[in-house]
């Protein structure tokens, strides 16, 4: 037996139901159909009334999320494809988001986010919104890489007074599988070291975590380098102290991530170590991220639009020349 | 028709007209930094409404023309002066301004800018209680102008309302215009009303400048709302009797508009009806104006001499939690 | 009716069968990466649109279920082919791929993913005629599904498209489910079609699985859109008689549903239309079975030999223009 | 007599209207009432059907319009303030932005956006949005700081093949005058120089530049450093040859902005100059944004969320001194 990305979720999203009436799921399709991606199957039987299917209406669905959270509700909402919430990008950034400054009442929602490429998605089925929503004050964006993180962060994205952004990786969702949800108790908020190392860091999230781990085997049985990954978990806020620490440990950095070159994670990792840790570096920080344009559908191109082992080894291979 | 009900509302009528013409000579006189709103000639519907609610069970958002509406569900005039002063003490700290505010947890959300935004949350409010088991006799309602229905976010907030079947009242009032706008850039059916069907809600049209019918249709559709019927919409004809803002004359607005029934001032209507009726006297309205009059005065005066907001002591944080003790 | 756009209807209609069945074979023979989504049950509608608009004057934007429209529309089988198969020498060249094909320049705009988001496209482009003075007998169309119309894209562009009286058919194929979502999930008027009335569009009803009263109506549809009367929207009741795409069963579609009208096949009743009406004949439309089978088998082979995209030699742009001689 | 440069954007779209066919403008208000901020005020007299009023629907104004561009139009449409483009982030996001990547065919679509704060204007009339923008791949964005570039910037945006985010500051609609429109011949994707120095780069755009300039001239006054101030003007694409020659000379940079501080401009810009040119900074790279939360209402609220030239000096001097 073993545990899927995806399961997690779902086990999540059960746990949350159980043990507090306050959560109910609101999206299209989750109801008796269980969800596009299978994440709320069988929680519309277990939890009669509380796993309700919507209309086509992102903007809505999240409009109707943020009134029952200051009502004291913890919605989930989810997005069929993290693309489709481009139409509920106002009620997240200027209702969801802005609420609790302005009127002091918190809003505890959280959006599920089914994010990233996979292979003939093409380019509205595929994309990667963290960088949006973390640009706004007033939202935590998460990006759970683990099966267990899966599990782990979105409880407690739900126990999060504030708006929760939680951007599930779609590729992981099946690929991904480990033998029981194991959690190592992080919170939201620190993030992990993955794969310990001494030569370089490669700061990363969601599933290019995996892919830098692959590319940090090559390395070492290449030539004996010892890369060390750190999975951010959150990206925002952003733990800086186990990112610098690790830099300081290692003097090299490539923040990596899967979405695209201008702004995002990688700008902001890359300016906070300049800014906070300069003195650190012992070569130029590096960035990986997709290429410059739409996600394409066909799968060789997809798979040369995104950072991959071997383009992840280039990079780490120039950083360690320099 | 009730009574109390009708007095309710025109006193909101009075209280909220009174109101919104010191806020436009403060703004005048420099005082108010921003924009001042006005629901001038619009205070029968909203108040119809406003009164028709009530506070600490039913939900109330209100939109940019609604002084008479929060005034009549029981917004205190000190939240209005506190707002658009930038009182620290009022409900939105100076954080926000003007029509910006409310109190979520009074069941009074505080409107975003975005037209069309608060319909769906008002809805998630009722879809709250609905989960709690609390939603009985409860009615949520808000306001749009006609312009607001051309937004999206007002077709899937009422669709959405509909399908749920929520006790909402969702009223618009059409002043003609949007901003500058006419009708006709705005729309192409012949009465916003045909929409009702549309969406499945009950449809109620009303002459806005009429306080007694616009207590009698609001107050029915609200009953009804709140009788089980599901949700209603409310079409007021009018027009609004100041610019879109203060900062506007409304020049293009045409005088003969102006000139014809939709141009009628609610309030004076008002007044009449209310002695024709026999539902208050003369000498009895003179005395609430200025008793209001007063009243005004001291919430501006007191919201005059509050404290403004100190950067040094303000709170800049975005996110009610902390992680590892930091803010976020 | 007009025998010829019957027979051009017919035809696409078998065309496009024929084609996705193939398609769908593909699909689970493991050879299209991605998804196949069909039109299986909504042929005629489809059909009857692209039949009755002209390419290289007429604008069409099909969504996810009109192969047949745009076979009758005219664009090649070859077209279709080679996006699934993700050659490089089709209109996307393998950037986008399944439905999401288009040649913009000839009148069919590429349908984003996301519902509603053409609406406004097609009135953009009407606009566009209308303003360099080519509008005249121009017709521009799409077709959304039930799910669609509880878009805001959806709302605001029809809108829009009412406002500025462009001559705009909107086509509402209300297969009684968006995905797995039946229809009391997603709107509670009586019927879509009341919705037209409250944009100010003329309104049109027709039974989908009837390929002649598709013809008839939304035939008559474009033709008063083509002739001054402004917008018009058709809301045709049918079934999908396939999955979502072709991953999906569509076992939440209730057998008694499937066993009703709706759920009757619009081609198995075109055959006999057609030759009941003298149309065409059982040989005829047999040989038209084969030679469309043929044509079909060369589309795929055809794209099966082409290249694929190769990264390396890719034209990694966003944008068109470059500045100071590099790309943006 | 003397230019604004809200009067700069209507001269510049009088020009357009009358020198070519092709250009019309859509948006609220905008025909006879000439604009919330008048920046079409009697163009819709002077060229009859060519400046149209819209229905309050941002979504529908940018589909309408990318669908007038595939067909040979050059649209300019006016958000009525940045804020509200929100609601229409799809359209500009994933129809405009992706069209020619997808089908060859380029979208000359030029969508203004007034942006940016002023006292007393709140969380929803201030935004500052060009990070959202610029991280989309087949999006042009600029942010005239001139009369002159405001001018010019917008003639050339529209002359361009490809979608442009055009953000024109409020603060600056009237504040800023100039004798005449005069230009330098810049084009889109060229910085520019606006004072130069010796001792500290500041990388700044739109209004900033002017608050950066104020810095600039204090520290003068103080203790006679020259801080060089950059106008990146085109925030996608970014001049990096002149931000780096800048950064070559003076060895320290501040990258300013008005907008959030996570991601955005001036994460790009430190990110981009330390991985391109590391070896030239003689300090750790600082930033400066506003703060972390909405755009404040109360005019000393707003103040304080924003760069001033006191907190732009705090920076530069600590950055001067390291
Ligand atoms: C989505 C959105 N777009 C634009 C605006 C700017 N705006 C504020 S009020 C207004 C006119 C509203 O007209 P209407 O809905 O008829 O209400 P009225 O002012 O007439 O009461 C506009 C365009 C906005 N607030 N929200
Ligand atoms: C804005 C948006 N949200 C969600 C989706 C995902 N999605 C694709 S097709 C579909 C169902 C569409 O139903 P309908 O409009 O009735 O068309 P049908 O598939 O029945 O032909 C959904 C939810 C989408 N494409 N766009
Ligand atoms: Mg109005
Ligand atoms: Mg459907």
């Amino acid at each position: 037996m073993s545990v899927t990305y995806v399961d997690a979720i779902r086990e999540a999203q059960e746990t949350l139901l159980r043990e507090d009436p306050r959560v109910f799921l609101y999206g299209q399709d989750i109801s008796k159909f269980g969800g596009a991606f299978k994440a709320t199957k069988g929680l519309a039987e277990a939890f009669p009334g509380r796993v309700l299917d919507s209309p086509i209406s992102e903007d809505a669905m999240i409009g109707m999320a943020v009134g029952a959270a200051i009502e004291g509700m913890r919605p989930i909402v989810e997005m069929q494809f993290a693309d489709f919430s481009s139409v509920a990008f106002n009620q997240i950034v200027n209702q969801a988001a802005t609420h609790y400054y302005r009127t002091g009442v918190p809003v505890p929602l959280t959006v599920r986010l089914p994010s990233g490429g996979t292979p003939g998605s093409g380019p509205f089925h595929s994309q990667s919104m963290e960088a949006i929503y973390a640009h706004y004050p007033g939202l935590v964006v998460v990006t759970p890489a683990t099966v267990a993180d899966a599990y782990h962060m979105l409880i407690d994205a739900v126990a999060m007074d504030d708006p929760v952004v939680y951007c599930e990786h779609k590729f992981l969702y099946r690929w991904l599988k480990a033998p029981r949800i194991n959690g190592d108790g992080l919170p939201i908020g620190k993030a992990r070291i993955t794969r310990p190392g001494k030569h370089a860091t490669v700061v990363a999230y969601s599933a290019m975590v995996h892919e830098a781990v692959r590319a940090a085997e090559r390395l070492r049985d290449e030539g004996g380098w010892e890369i060390e990954v750190v999975d951010l978990r959150s990206v925002k806020p952003l733990d800086m102290d186990t990112v610098l620490a690790s830099v300081s440990r290692t003097g090299r950095l490539l923040a990596l991530g899967e979405a695209f070159p201008w702004g995002g994670v990688t700008a902001e990792v890359v300016a906070r170590v300049c800014a906070e840790g300069f003195h650190l570096l012992d070569a130029p920080p590096r960035r990986l991220n997709s290429r410059d344009t739409p996600v394409p559908y066909h799968p060789k191109l997809w798979a040369a639009h995104r950072p991959t082992p071997e383009s992840i080894c280039i990079a780490l291979r120039e950083l360690l020349s320099f | 028709m009730d009574r109390e009900y009708v007095r309710d509302m025109f006193r909101a009528m009075l209280k909220a007209r009174l109101l919104e013409s010191k806020l436009s000579s403060l703004y005048k006189a420099g005082k108010i930094v921003g924009g001042v709103y006005l629901g001038k000639g619009q205070e029968a519907v909203s108040a119809a409404l406003g009164a028709s609610l009530v506070k600490g069970r039913d939900i109330f958002a209100p939109l940019i023309r609604d002084q008479a509406g929060r005034t009549a569900f029981g917004e205190p005039l000190i939240d209005c002066t506190r707002t658009y002063l930038g009182s620290v003490l009022g409900p939105m700290k100076g954080r926000d301004g003007n029509i910006h505010r409310g109190r979520p947890l009074d069941g009074m959300p505080a409107m975003i800018s975005h037209l069309g935004a608060q319909v769906p949350l008002v809805g998630g409010m009722l879809m709250a209680r609905r989960l709690k088991g609390c939603l009985d006799g409860v009615v949520g309602a808000t306001c749009v102008g006609d312009g607001a229905t051309s937004t999206g976010a007002f077709h899937e907030g009422v669709n959405m309302v509909a399908v749920e079947r929520l006790p909402m009242v969702v009223v618009v009032s059409n002043n003609q215009f949007a901003y500058s706008t006419p009708n006709d850039r705005q729309f192409a059916c012949e009465d916003l009303l045909d929409r009702a069907k549309g969406y499945g809600l009950g449809g109620h049209a009303v002459d806005g400048t009429d306080p007694l019918a616009c207590a009698r249709v609001i107050g029915r559709a609200v009953a009804l709302a709140r009788g089980g019927a599901g949700p209603q919409m409310v079409v007021a004809r009018l027009l609004r009797l100041s610019g879109h803002g203060e900062h506007d004359d409304g020049s293009y607005v045409p005088g003969d508009l102006r000139g014809s029934s939709l141009g009628r001032d609610c309030l004076e209507n008002g007044i009449v009806q209310m002695i024709d009726a026999g539902f208050s006297t003369v000498e009895e309205i003179e005395a609430w104006q200025l008793e209001y009059a007063d009243e005004v005065q001291a919430a501006v005066a007191q919201a005059q001499q509050e404290p403004t907001p100190d950067p040094w002591h303000e709170d800049w944080r975005a996110c009610s939690v902390e992680l590892g003790g930091k803010a976020i």
